[in-house]
């Protein structure tokens, strides 16, 4: 079976969610990759969600709000865009694609944008390939356990101080 | 206590059920913890459907609800009020949306019934960690503030005035009137401007529920939705309006200008007097001349050394040394009428504005027309003579992305009203070049029709340029335009002894001010956003504050009124509920934690983070606060929570997603 | 009746231990109040020693280091089963410390980096350390070494976090005269630190924030009465716990986090990102993404010491 | 200041006289050139037409070479300047591209990081030089000399920044600055037709002469110019167009380095003012000469 | 085509406007309104086939033979000044560009050939010295495209020639190697 990646969406309920909810009413069809999470403003979305979806199991987080100029609530995509410009910038150091998560604006009228951008993000996610943070952490730490050597006898620290 | 969640699936008749698997999102619901009951219906949102809520809620079968339907968008509301009347906290129910952004935007059918399962998961860790919240009311103060007095302001404040509401009109010029009380004609009907405003300038004048602030300005608005905080200053206008009687001895004999000469008969394309000391027209409301301190000679030289208007003046209504006056008062709703400015041609260099006599902008051209312009309301060149050809060029700085992205809705038709105006008045041709003709409005299109027979020619093409390079002799000491008839596939060189740039609307200049103190959002296109462009036309993201006119979006005089008498409707509807429920998701401080770093301080949109001296931490002033979120995920401490958008609810919402095994 | 008492360390510099020494004139009452019956770096007792002892004996363990190793794996089951109370002493115990910045490596890198390729090693075979060898039949073993650092709670159940790098020492003491007086917390507190950030502490002024650059701290002279961050020094106080008694802070020094996140907050390191995000001054993606190359090495700066405990633990190899 | 020099094949050829008054010229502004070694053609229009990715190429060869300078590079030819910047401009726009020329660079051992800043002659000149600076060194009064500047195209736009597309001032005012008199015309950013000489000599021409007729118009005596193709154009072509369309225009068309010099008291020779197909005489001559 | 009456639809080619769109320096073309500031401000518009604007409207209706064809893109002198005055900031110039190097690819070039052989030979003479030597382009580009012109093109020659302006032997640049190396590379990326 051929790898189905997961995403996480964190939409903006005026702008963003909107879009999608018009993407429905428009039977605009995209690839059910996608679970989103509404929250009320970009400016709400905070990083450790993002980090929170990725260890969980997501293999990709779309954060979409408003555009600029356009938030619901003045600027709160504008803080959006500055933690998610900070976030990009140290998720290598996490061994993480930058390109797993995506920042986008998508307006309340943008039901083929908001389609689009899923299809498009989940292309790219599956290119990526799969990210497994949990379970790579068991398989990564898998030897980081008690070794039971060939001598097989007590072990401890008769002479050992520590 | 354990905690006893309901799931409520809606099939929404095929909608959803045609394509998500119900009885297994229903088993599988089941599975998960603390749900005790699950159920399914055709349509939940029926009387029957929500009947089954809320008998089980009244049976105390269950004490959280999930409904997994439609959107929140359409529904929430609806579900909150059942979960409500069956006796639960309505913020102890969340809705899972399986059709909008499922059922219906996905093919196939197992993997959208896969993710179905795994928003209801999500919802059922959501709910396990929701917390009952209550609706706070605060009452509304019946006066209103309307701020800006062109039509729209006037129109708005007259319309509460005779609902027997106090308003306060305030105006940053020296009159009320705006752009309107600067033209001539109106299109399409061809009345007289001056002869529909000023009646209704006079009303707002002289009515007793409106007091009225004319050049003044709005400095400061505190507080919230009925109950804002006003702060108003009163610029001197130097002379007294108690005792001023507007006789117009003082600019009649005033030595200095305050129009900066051309040195030809366009020179004073201005109503009223351009003495320092003037009246901006003759009909003004309040008829009260002002001072202009940046030209007056009186304040230039220092020493005092004109003073001649105070001698004119018989009953000592000058007062040089009156000073600005702040006043504060309150009100429960604003209606922000700020109006529009047009664009300056002089950046679109090509087109010679500012560097040739007899290229003028559309309202230059409006106030010549003026009978009561300096021309008396002769269309004339700079010269003084009569012109034999003139152009009207459209759409400058409107739908280019170099300036305004926009169309400015009115430019065609009032070219078309210049270009009757000119067969009326002179013999010269006319010459219009569009790139579209938009003419929507009642009566527009047969205006069109009519220009059509009155022989002006009209040319499809934005001009590239205007120069004053003849090429051959005719276009000898013209303005000659170039431009691609489009229709014709042919550049014409067309001379012209004047051209009219028919300038675009933009938001004005103190518009971003306005906008910031009363919290609502500008938009790209420089105009304030409202609430929604279809079904939330006049009120904002901020409640109690409603923008009408053309500080909103370019429009007409018909649009603008009508605008104007919904928005003062929608003042009225909140002034008699007397009181209104402030959201209850909002955010909150843990006084315990908040160490007074001051980072969530500048985040707040809505100045609701506020820090606290005495206490020495931040505080939310709930009433403010529209629960954006914003300073939750910008305090660094943990101390700000989003009620009802906790982090431990979102972090649950996001666990629940995979639990099922995306 | 005294206080059986255990203090261990992990995978730790010793400077937790050192700041049991340091309470001066305390020690005393420490002495007066406690036997001490296993305390490595100080004291010859033996492993076996404990594994003699009834289980629940000690009533109160301080385990100060990280979890490294197997060692440190053992060690930590070992006195979990012996100690009523098990406390996670200073920040390698309680948030990875230092140490767990390895876990932006792998294993073989460090290996490599210190037994290799380091500037003061000759090793032309490139020997790495054995686990396990033979040497004329007698088996020599070290512990293995973990490849992923390790908070001591993600290996045992611990009752309760004394923060800091080091903690300071009479918070140690307080901590301990706690345990005797029975006066203890709910389980899984931090004792011996405060419940609000550093900035309460903290004697600064502090205004509204607007950040337009950052700099490091030998590039400007701080005003000692000005908060730091809106100085452009990255303080991480806002973040941190206070209970240090701001000894960094009155030093001009930007505070580094090493008291840990409050109750509440599960990523000290992405939390601060998104705080100080929010108070960038630029809206441009260009201008933010220049501001933002100003800070040296962001995410080791902001996780100096809780990489472990992060969501996210490590780097994703 | 110092500057990375990208002269261009024009100017080492048959805009040579330019070269020689940027040599006398510029040392006194206080502006070190130093020559970009083994520069190879920018790319010019022509490459644009044909191949797209080559010109991008070659031209990225100069700006390659030019990183290890750690300066502006500057440019007095006005389509080397356009070039330039059109290819800097495409790499960081387009990854594609930059990821092409990167890789046509490295088969040449080169890399080229994007952080060269290619900057027009005029510019360094107007901008970087303080106005005083200038008027200091002027020796001659030429306030008397009614000066037309010309624009053209390609400093002016695409790469808009520099100054207004339709009606730049920059020139106008350095003419001030040496003291003659700037004569406002219309023409001034019109295409000369360049590009078409070679290809459609007649409408080229055509051009060049609502160009020279326009500064007639407005009694100019001379023209400047920033770009050896609009130069050799007006200059060289002058008699062809009179003759084609039976005017009779005798305007002088010179370098800004050349209108510098002059201001400077420097000789004709000095600034390789004899060589101009349109040579200085008359009104002109006597005003250069009497000052 | 376009002198037929009825043009039908399945002589089109609808998937021309992606095409250009998708192509560098194409990406606003879809934003055309066909206002004709382009036609209007081009100084040879009264020369071309079809002036700018025409252009778009062909490539948006489908002609592809028409625009590829027509003499328009092989006129355009690069003043660009359509392209700084454009109302949807459609890169007209570049879009030119792009047109020009189609129409080579698809041996559509009839009219523009004198440009097309200008193009051709600049660039042999650059992978020749690395630089243009103006003198043997000329000459070149008179014997190929122009003949009957040379006697029209040697005033100008002569003129430059006696002014010392018109070197015989050519600048050669030092490392000419590294460059054809370059231009190698972007042959075999390019497939030629």
């Amino acid at each position: 079976m051929s790898f189905e990646p997961k995403i996480v969406g964190f939409l903006c309920n005026w702008c963003s969610y909107t879009g999608a909810d018009l993407a429905g009413t428009a039977r605009i069809k995209y690839s059910p990759n996608i679970r989103s999470i509404r929250v009320m403003c970009s400016g709400r979305i905070e990083p450790t969600f993002i980090m929170k979806a990725l260890y969980e199991g997501a293999d990709g987080v779309l954060i979409a709000g408003c555009h600029p100029g356009d938030c619901h609530y003045q600027e709160g995509n504008y803080k959006a865009l500055r933690r998610y410009r900070m976030l990009k910038k140290v998720l290598p150091d996490y061994g993480i694609d930058p390109g797993r998560i995506r920042l986008e604006w998508v307006a309340a009228s943008e039901g083929e944008k908001f389609a689009n951008v899923v299809d498009d993000f989940t292309e790219e996610i599956r290119n990526l390939g799969p990210l497994g943070i949990k379970e790579g952490l068991d398989e990564m730490m898998k030897d980081d356990v008690i070794p039971h050597h060939a001598s097989g006898g007590e072990k401890g620290g008769d002479d050992n101080e520590a | 206590m354990s905690v006893r969640i309901g799931v409520y699936l809606c099939h929404c008749g095929a909608n959803i059920a045609g394509k998500v698997d119900i009885d297994a999102v229903a088993d599988f619901a089941r599975g998960l913890e603390n749900v005790t009951l699950v159920k399914d219906y055709k349509f939940m949102c029926s009387d029957p459907g929500q009947a089954l809520i809320q008998k089980d809620l009244e049976n105390k079968l269950v004490d959280r609800v999930v409904v997994a339907s439609c959107s929140p968008l359409m529904h929430e509301n609806t579900f909150r009020k059942t979960v409500e009347r069956g006796g639960l906290n309505p913020y102890l129910f969340t809705m899972t949306n399986i059709r909008e952004q499922c059922s219906w935007v996905h093919i196939d059918s197992d993997r959208t019934t896969e993710k179905a399962k795994d928003l209801v998961a999500a919802s059922v860790r959501r709910a396990f960690l929701l917390e009952p919240l209550t609706k706070k009311e605060v009452p509304i103060n019946p006066r209103t503030l309307v701020i800006g007095g062109g039509i729209a302001g006037i129109q708005a404040a007259l319309d509460l005035a005779e609902a027997g509401k106090e308003v306060v009109l305030v105006e940053k010029e020296p009159s009320i009137g705006g752009h309107m009380a600067k033209f001539d004609k109106t299109f399409p009907t061809l009345d007289c401007s001056a002869c529909i405003l000023t009646p209704r300038m006079v009303s707002v004048g002289q009515h007793s529920n409106i007091e009225l602030m004319s050049y003044a300005e709005v400095e400061d608005v505190g507080g919230y939705v009925g109950n804002f905080n006003i702060r108003v200053r009163k610029k001197a206008r130097y002379v007294d309006s108690e005792l001023c009687n507007g006789c117009g001895a003082c600019w009649s004999k005033c030595p200095s200008s305050r129009v900066p000469r051309k040195g030809n008969v366009h020179e004073k394309l201005s109503l009223g007097p351009t003495t320092s000391i003037y009246m901006p027209f003759m009909q003004a409301v309040p008829a009260i001349p002002v001072i202009d301190r940046d030209t007056c000679l009186y304040f230039k030289n220092d020493s005092g050394a004109c003073g001649i208007c105070a001698k004119e003046c018989e009953r000592g209504a000058i007062k040089y040394d009156m000073t600005d006056e702040i006043v504060e008062f309150e009100v429960g709703n604003i209606i922000i009428a700020a109006g529009f400015k047009t664009f300056d041609p002089a950046k679109v260099k090509r087109y010679g504005y500012g560097r040739f006599d007899n290229v003028m902008t559309a309202l230059e051209f409006e106030v010549m027309n003026c009978a009561s312009g300096s021309t008396g309301g002769n269309i004339l060149m700079a010269d003084g003579s009569e012109p034999k050809s003139i152009g009207i060029v459209h759409c400058v700085g409107s739908r280019d992305s170099h300036y305004n992205e926009h169309c400015s809705r009115v430019c065609c038709m009032y070219s078309l009203k210049y270009a009757h105006l000119i067969k009326e008045k002179t013999d010269a041709e006319v010459y219009q070049f569009y790139i579209d003709m938009r003419c929507f409005g009642k009566g527009y299109e047969e205006f069109y029709d009519r220009l059509l027979s009155e022989d002006v020619r009209f040319v499809r093409g934005k001009v590239a340029e205007i120069s004053k390079v003849p090429v051959t002799e005719t276009e000898e000491g013209k303005l000659v335009v170039s431009v691609e008839d489009t229709l014709l596939g042919t550049v014409r060189r067309i001379p012209l002894d004047m051209v009219v740039l028919s300038t675009g609307l933009e938001g004005s200049e103190t518009l971003p001010e306005i906008a910031k103190l009363c919290s609502v959002s500008v938009g790209k296109d420089g105009f304030l956003i409202e609430k929604h462009p279809k079904l939330g036309p006049v009120s904002t993201a901020t409640d109690g504050v409603f923008v009408v006119g053309g500080c909103q979006s370019p429009k007409d005089i018909p649009d603008t009124v009508a605008q104007a008498s919904a928005a003062s409707s929608a003042v009225l509807s909140m002034i008699t509920r007397e009181k209104i429920e402030i959201e209850a998701a909002t955010s909150e401080v843990d006084e315990d934690k908040c160490s007074g770093c001051k980072l969530c301080n500048t985040l707040c949109p809505y100045q609701a983070v506020k820090f606290d001296e005495e206490k020495e931490v931040s505080v939310v002033n709930e009433a403010l606060c529209k629960g954006c979120g914003t300073c939750v995920a910008g305090c660094p401490s943990g101390a700000i929570s989003a009620k009802h958008y906790e982090d431990r609810q979102i972090f649950a919402e996001i666990e629940g997603i995979f639990s099922g095994g995306l | 009746m005294k206080l059986k008492a255990g203090i261990y360390w992990g995978a730790g510099c010793g400077g937790c231990d050192v700041a049991v020494l340091d309470v001066h004139e305390k020690i005393l009452l420490v002495a007066e109040k406690m036997d001490l019956l296993f305390w490595p770096i100080a004291l010859d007792f033996k492993y076996d020693d404990v594994r003699a002892m009834d289980d629940g004996e000690f009533d109160i363990v301080l385990y100060n280091g990280a979890v490294r190793n197997s060692e440190n794996e053992e060690i930590a089951h070992l006195l979990r089963q012996k100690s009523k109370v098990m406390v996670a002493l200073g920040a390698c115990a309680h948030l990875g410390g230092l140490i767990g910045m390895a876990n932006f490596h792998t294993k073989e890198d460090l290996l490599k980096r210190v037994y290799v390729d380091s500037e003061s090693t000759v090793n032309e075979e490139g020997t790495l350390p054995q686990e396990y060898w033979e040497e004329a039949g007698i088996p020599l073993e070290l512990p293995r070494l973990y490849g992923t650092v390790k908070t001591l709670d993600q290996v045992v159940d611990v009752d309760y976090y004394i923060p800091g790098c080091p903690p300071v020492p009479e918070q140690i003491v307080n901590a301990l005269v706690a345990v005797w007086d029975g006066n203890l917390p709910p389980k899984g507190s931090v004792i011996g630190a405060g419940s609000r950030t550093l900035c309460d502490e903290c004697s600064r002024t502090k205004e509204e924030k607007e950040i337009t650059e950052f700099k490091r701290t030998s590039e400007v002279i701080t005003d000692p009465e000005k908060c730091l961050l809106e100085q452009g020094l990255l303080c991480l106080g806002p973040v941190t716990r206070e209970g240090c008694g701001s000894r960094c802070i009155n030093s001009n020094v930007p505070c580094r986090g090493c008291y840990g996140p409050l109750e509440g907050v599960p990523d000290q390191g992405i939390r601060m990102l998104s705080a100080l995000a929010s108070v960038l001054e630029p809206k441009e993606e260009e201008a933010i993404d220049e501001l933002i190359s100003q800070i040296p090495d962001p995410l080791r700066t902001l996780h100096r010491f809780s990489v472990a405990a992060s969501i996210l633990r490590r780097k994703k190899i | 200041m110092k500057y990375t020099y990208y002269p261009g094949c024009s100017v080492s050829a048959t805009a040579n006289l330019y070269q020689e008054s940027i040599d006398s010229v510029l040392p006194g502004l206080g502006i070190e050139l130093e020559e970009l070694d083994d520069w190879n053609c920018c790319g010019a229009t022509a490459y644009m037409s044909v191949r797209e990715l080559l010109s991008f190429a070659i031209s990225a060869r100069n700006l390659a070479l030019a990183e290890k300078y750690h300066r502006d590079m500057v440019t007095p030819c006005s389509a080397c300047y356009l070039v330039l910047n059109k290819t800097n401009r495409y790499c960081e726009e387009y990854p594609d591209i930059r990821k092409k020329v990167g890789q046509a660079l490295e088969a040449g051992g080169l890399n080229y990081s994007g952080n060269i800043k290619v900057r027009h002659l005029l510019d360094v000149v107007v901008n970087d030089v303080e106005k005083e600076k200038i008027a200091g060194t002027v020796k001659k009064d030429l306030s008397a000399l009614k000066v037309a500047p010309y624009y053209g195209c390609q400093i002016v736009r695409p790469e808009i920044g520099l100054d207004d597309p339709d009606d730049p001032q920059i020139m106008d005012e350095l003419i001030r600055s040496v003291g003659a008199t700037c004569v406002d015309y219309s023409m001034k950013t019109k295409c000369c037709g360049a590009s078409l000489m070679g290809t459609d000599e007649k409408k080229a021409l055509h051009l060049c002469k609502e160009i020279l007729a326009d500064a007639e118009r407005n009694e100019a005596h001379c023209i400047i110019t920033v770009c050896p193709l609009c130069q050799m154009n007006l200059d060289i072509y002058q008699s062809k167009v009179n003759s084609l369309f039976g005017t009779k225009f005798r305007i002088p068309v010179i370098y800004f380095t050349q209108l510098i010099g002059l201001a400077q008291g420097k000789s004709m020779k000095e600034l390789g003012l004899g060589r101009l197909g349109v040579k200085i005489s008359g009104e002109m001559k006597k005003i250069i000469e009497g000052a | 085509m376009l002198e037929k009456e009825v043009v039908y639809e399945a002589t089109l080619d609808h998937d021309f406007l992606d095409e250009i769109y998708s192509l560098p320096g194409g990406k606003e073309v879809k934003r055309c309104i066909q206002c004709g500031t382009c036609s209007g401000s081009c100084p040879q518009g009264a020369v071309m086939d079809h002036a700018p604007r025409k252009i778009f409207s062909l490539i948006r209706a489908g002609f592809r033979n028409e625009v590829l064809g027509s003499n328009t893109i092989w006129f355009c002198s690069s003043c660009y000044s359509c392209a700084v005055r454009c109302p949807k900031e459609i890169k007209i110039t570049d879009v030119m560009y792009a047109l020009k190097r189609l129409a080579i690819k698809e041996g559509k070039v009839t009219e523009g050939r004198k440009s097309a052989v200008l193009s051709r030979n600049f660039i042999k003479m650059v992978n020749k010295y690395g630089r243009n030597h103006e003198t043997e382009l000329m000459t070149r580009y008179i014997i190929e495209a122009d003949l009957l012109n040379a006697f029209n093109f040697a005033p100008v020659g002569l003129k430059l020639f006696s002014n010392g302006r018109l070197p015989i032997l050519p600048h050669k640049m030092k490392n000419v190697d590294q460059l054809r190396k370059i231009i190698r590379k972007v042959d075999e990326m390019e497939g030629i």
